[in-house]
């Protein structure tokens, strides 16, 4: 009965609690149905290369990641690599981002410029960003700057088209309104263009983060000393690919919370 | 009264690459400082077009428009314009919205902004100053809108269809609000609708456009005795229906 | 101990190495037992991740020196017009790949390979080259008699063959090792003993950059650890190197290094031999992956080396 | 004056004309702009190492690519290798948009379904998938599918989530309208939904050839006998950069091309 | 007559987590076949939430609704639904549009689609059949999508404000076009309005929402003398002034 009760908590009317339980009912039974997928997947996971179904020395297990991480934390350089990977990628996409937003500003404040430059980031766009490790390396040198220009790379072209497109689609109704207060063109962009393409710029974060990973584990394919990335090469090249898992599973998870905390912001940002 | 707004052979294309659009054909009229004048017409007759030229958003290429005997490029900030979506700022509050046109022109002085606020007190509308637009209802959103124009102290009020996307009450309700603005203030007003019934409720004269390329068909003068009762009371008044009838003949679907 | 007096002032070295691995144990000696500290020189240490990367960071000067194969710097010599790059010192002298059955061969014979399928190493890269050069020594026409696999990145070639592609594979320590205690293979060959020496692994550096009494200095560091692992056991050298191999089990770190050691893997000297260089040279041209021939004098640098043996046997 | 008549070509009044010319000449100027930007960058490059401000070793030179793909030509193997590239970026990316579209109408038919996998998607879709290739090579073997596999792994589930999102937000008034007729949820679907959301699947081509031309070099990184991947890591391999430059040149082309294929029919689509 | 439509004590409610809000609260009235109802109210009474449960888009959790003496549920293919948004599928020309009903329910024998484009041509649009949505103008796509709704041969036709965005002459001539189609089908309609004029001239009867929630507030009766007579004439009509004021009167702002 105190569970019903719960269930109901908030309702206005008898049809309301009704409505309430069945919600949090239905919400309830969505996340034992996470939670068992969940389960199904690690434990299978685990009950098959325990089974031999399939080679734990190929796939590792559950357990055996585990134990690696474990044996890292004693060493004491597990958080470093952590630290480490997620610092680059925060600088990254934060530098990505700001740098695509300046750059989509520039082609704002000249049309023709954009023009110009129209082509140019088409193709820019489409190149693979991945394949310019080496130039980097050549040009930067073998260390973080390499890994912070990676991630950048890949993010700042696909920024700058996004927010330079969301600024052409502010509601022209609002480019009329200032304009018929005689505003200039900074104050366009100051009082309309810039706040109204907050949501937008907040949205190409979300996109950025996802990318910002993926540059920063190439580039510390390319070149590191320490990191996820590095785990994942120094994995293979010792052929410990429990380490290698383990480094990937870490990577889903600080990735997935990255998004969310932009998703988080990006909801409160929706309601003011 | 003096002559205020002077509009003479005014032609206005559009053009893009394929095709040339005439908007507006030789449109020539002027109004009286203070008078409240409508516009009606079919819709893509022109008359947001000449809104806009009025509003200095677009260059003039053929005929010219005079305010006051100076040219309009000169008296842009004189001029203040209502558009039908009321284009509130969604992420500032309604006082900040209310004094954008303030900080625009670079006169957001104290006495002016307690002018705005002023102005949305009117309005009816002090008591939300803090919300933010999507609290509000259309019609509180047009009011609003209303009042951020009003705050720069325009000498020349343009409004395009900022009604009718509202319901009957709301209308009929911001119709005897502007009516008494204009009243109070004698600030000279271009209105334009599709609501005939409007146009006869609020103007001192009504300016019927027609055809493509827009072009004056008549401008209808509404008798006194009908231009100083609320809105709500003309639509029953004896002349109205006469004046509405003559009006639906004009205008062309 | 050491010639240059310890009141002088510690210099850096950015060490770049083409990969982490126990086929150069003599340099992580050298590191722990202090040799580079005797010689006032301290070193920063980067994994280069494969040999382009490695000569890259080296043309781009961000490396003082480094340690790679031989033949990328044949590669630069040949293909740029510069002829900056010299090879001062050598840490390795043969191949260090072995051939991985599947299933236990007792006795192993070449003949074995024909009609089966070899997972070898990427084109272009000495390990290959060698391999092909092995197999024409054992009578085996390389892509006819056996079908080569060859487009497989490095890292992932032991993966793949415990997945199940190809009958035998060409693998680096600790891997090798590894897939045999797992039991998934078993070596039967080494490439290292078959090629004979080479100079296999070695220490670049530019030619307009050295400071020649630094690179001496180092060379002799090097040559210590050389010394060093010459005269002491599998299991010694295990334990002093341990540190840098965290995640190989002791067992399995002494079993490599001794492999390695009995073959003769390390070079007892830094001394680049000509002959070996010659053989080098025929194993490329047979591959054909030598864009030019390159003299020995202009690539090779044997100064230092040899003023350390020398100065090191007098004391 | 012949010149003056092209530039007001079609001109319905000598407004119109003045505009025309205008507009024309500015046409002309952004075009002549592009044009000399590409010129600078591509001479100021070969200039500079021809001067030998750059390495042309390390940077290459225009000169020097072209000398390399004359020599791929004759050797005979150089379209072979953008054959095979261009074939595997064909198939990874229509192969991911067709799974994704797949996948999306899957999770769209079941609300619970959409709900309990709604985590799995996000951690998936920040997950860096280049990181995923040896487990590729490990499953599906060291060849064509495993490089496919890589490209489908990039693309999907971007595709799920853009589709799915644009599902969701067909017009409320058509789902409305067709339920009043009384329609089921099949109809629902074929009806209104797809066809509603054939310009956002478009777009999101668009977005997936980038992102398969990323998968497929990567794949080729990792395991690959030809194709322009295969000759990027072979170039690096014998330090022959030339090759490597050759290599990017031809993949921004081919990715642009590709890029724009997908503009042009998507153009298309929005003028029916 | 008889009783067609027969709604009892009809509340609707709609819920989230947080809080329930009560659109429609104890709505009783009938309607006899053949009828025409207008329903009228001030904005967010429950005019769309009324006519949506009657659509059968939303379950009745109180109350009860019958279809000449049937349960709404087993009528749904009876009923025709109108939006103020035309949803004209933009990919379809409008012969493809207007057959879109005919389609979903499995009736599209040529027989049913050649009525589907008389009622186009009914509605004046047998000529653009070939044409794409976006090549109409407001007016013209109403009248498709009235079709499209007509070409189910529906016993009850529903229209939720569907001349609400077009200008005073399409509204008008569309409202003629549909007083003409109901004198001669004799189809049961309900029609929401906001516009009170246009529920004067429609009407045989018009039902008064008001407050939050929506409760009826009055059903007033429309004199057989302005029934007859087309929408434009009724709003000169003596009595039309009144009957106004007296629905002003009522509908609350
Ligand atoms: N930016 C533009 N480019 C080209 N043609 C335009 C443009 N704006 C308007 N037109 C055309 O000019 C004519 C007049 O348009 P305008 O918007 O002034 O009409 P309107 O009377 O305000 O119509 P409505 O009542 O629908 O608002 C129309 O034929 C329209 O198609
Ligand atoms: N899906 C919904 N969920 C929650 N509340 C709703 C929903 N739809 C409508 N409401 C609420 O129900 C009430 C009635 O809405 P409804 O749309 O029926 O009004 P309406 O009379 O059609 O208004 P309008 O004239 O603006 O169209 C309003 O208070 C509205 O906020
Ligand atoms: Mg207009
Ligand atoms: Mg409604």
């Amino acid at each position: 009965m105190k569970q019903m009760i719960t269930l109901e908590k908030g309702a206005q009317s008898t049809h309301h609690a009704r409505f309430l339980r069945k919600y949090r009912l239905q919400n309830l039974s969505v996340w034992i149905a996470r939670l068992t997928l969940l389960f199904l997947l690690i434990g299978g996971w685990e009950w098959a290369s325990q089974k031999g179904y399939i080679d734990p020395f190929l796939f590792s297990s559950p357990t055996l990641i585990l134990k690696e991480a474990q044996h890292l934390i004693q060493e004491g350089v597990f958080f470093t690599h952590i630290l480490q990977t997620f610092l680059e990628t925060t600088v990254g996409f934060l530098g990505g981002t700001l740098l695509g937003i300046i750059l989509a500003t520039i082609i704002w404040a000249s049309p023709f410029l954009s023009k110009v430059l129209d082509p140019y980031l088409v193709v820019l766009n489409s190149l693979p960003k991945v394949a310019l490790g080496p130039i980097f390396i050549v040009t930067l040198g073998a260390g973080f700057v390499s890994i912070i220009a990676m991630a950048i790379a890949i993010t700042i072209i696909i920024t700058t088209l996004v927010i330079y497109n969301s600024f052409q689609t502010v509601d022209p109704n609002y480019l009329r309104l200032v304009r018929s207060f005689g505003a200039n063109r900074f104050q366009l962009y100051r009082l309309i263009i810039f706040p109204a393409c907050i949501p937008n710029m907040i949205a190409a974060l979300k996109v950025n983060v996802g990318l910002a990973w993926v540059g920063v584990i190439v580039g510390e394919f390319l070149v590191s000393k320490a990191g996820l990335g590095y785990l994942i090469i120094y994995g293979f090249q010792v052929f410990n690919l429990h380490l290698v898992m383990m480094s990937l599973a870490i990577i889903a998870i600080l990735a997935t919370l990255m998004y969310q905390a932009i998703a988080f912001i990006e909801h409160r940002f929706k309601h003011i | 009264m003096s002559t205020y707004v002077e509009v003479r052979d005014l032609t206005h294309r559009y053009w893009d690459v394929k095709s040339e659009t005439i908007a507006l054909k030789e449109i020539s009229f002027s109004l009286k400082e203070g008078s409240f004048l409508v516009i009606v017409g079919s819709s893509g007759c022109g008359k947001s077009t000449l809104l806009s030229i009025l509003a200095g958003l677009y260059p003039i290429h053929e005929g010219f428009i005079t305010i006051d005997g100076n040219s309009l490029a000169s008296c842009q900030k004189r001029i203040g314009y209502v558009l039908q979506k009321d284009a509130l700022l969604a992420w500032r509050t309604i006082k900040q919205n209310v004094q954008l046109g303030l900080e625009i022109q670079g006169i957001a002085t104290l006495k002016n902004k307690q002018y705005a606020f002023d102005l949305l007190d009117q309005v009816g509308l002090g008591h939300v100053g803090d919300h933010y637009p999507h609290q509000l209802s259309g019609g509180m959103r047009q009011r609003v809108a209303l009042a951020r124009t009003l705050a720069v102290k325009p000498d020349l009020l343009l409004l395009d269809e900022p009604f009718s996307a509202l319901d009957i009450k709301n209308k009929i309700h911001l119709e005897t609000l502007l009516k008494s603005i204009h009243k109070q203030q004698k600030k000279t007003t271009i209105l334009v609708t599709h609501d005939l019934e409007e146009a006869i409720a609020l103007g001192d004269d009504v300016l019927v456009l027609s055809g493509h390329p827009g072009t004056l068909r008549k401008i209808m003068k509404i008798p006194d005795s009908i231009k100083n009762i609320p809105p709500l009371e003309v639509r029953g008044h004896t002349l109205f229906r006469s004046l509405f009838e003559d009006l639906w003949r004009e205008v062309d679907l | 101990q050491s010639t240059d007096g310890q009141d002088k002032k510690v210099e850096t070295i950015t060490l770049v190495e083409v990969t982490h691995s126990i086929f150069y144990a003599p340099q992580y000696v050298s590191k722990n037992l202090g040799f580079f500290t005797e010689e006032n020189i301290e070193i920063e240490w980067v994994n280069g991740n494969g040999g382009d990367k490695t000569m890259t960071a080296l043309l781009a000067d961000q490396a003082d020196i480094i340690l790679v194969g031989a033949e990328a710097g044949l590669y630069v010599t040949a293909r740029s017009q510069s002829t900056d790059i010299s090879a001062f010192a050598q840490l390795t002298q043969t191949d260090g790949s072995f051939l991985v059955a599947r299933h236990p061969i007792t006795p192993f014979t070449w003949e074995q390979l024909k009609g089966k399928t070899l997972l070898g190493q990427r084109r272009g890269g000495m390990p290959q080259m060698v391999s092909e050069y092995v197999q024409k020594q054992n009578q085996i026409i390389p892509h006819q008699d056996v079908a080569l696999i060859q487009n497989i990145d490095y890292k992932n070639l032991s993966s793949a063959f415990v997945a199940g592609t190809g009958d035998f594979v060409q693998l680096f320590e600790p891997m090798a090792s590894k897939i045999e205690a797992q039991g998934y293979g078993k070596i039967v060959a080494s490439f290292g003993t078959e090629s004979g020496h080479l100079p296999y692994t070695c220490y670049l550096t530019k030619k307009s950059k050295q400071d020649p009494e630094l690179l001496k200095r180092f060379t002799r560091a090097i040559q210590k650890g050389q010394s060093w692992v010459k005269t002491h056991s599998a299991t010694e050298i295990a334990s002093v190197i341990q540190e840098d191999f965290p995640d190989i089990s002791k067992e399995n770190l002494i079993q490599v290094v001794d492999r390695y050691k009995k073959q003769a893997s390390y070079a007892e000297d830094t001394i680049i031999d000509e002959e070996e260089y010659q053989r080098m040279l025929t194993i490329m041209k047979e591959a054909n992956e030598l864009p030019k021939v390159i003299p020995y004098d202009l690539y090779i640098n044997t100064t230092y080396a040899e003023e350390v043996k020398q100065e090191l046997k007098q004391e």
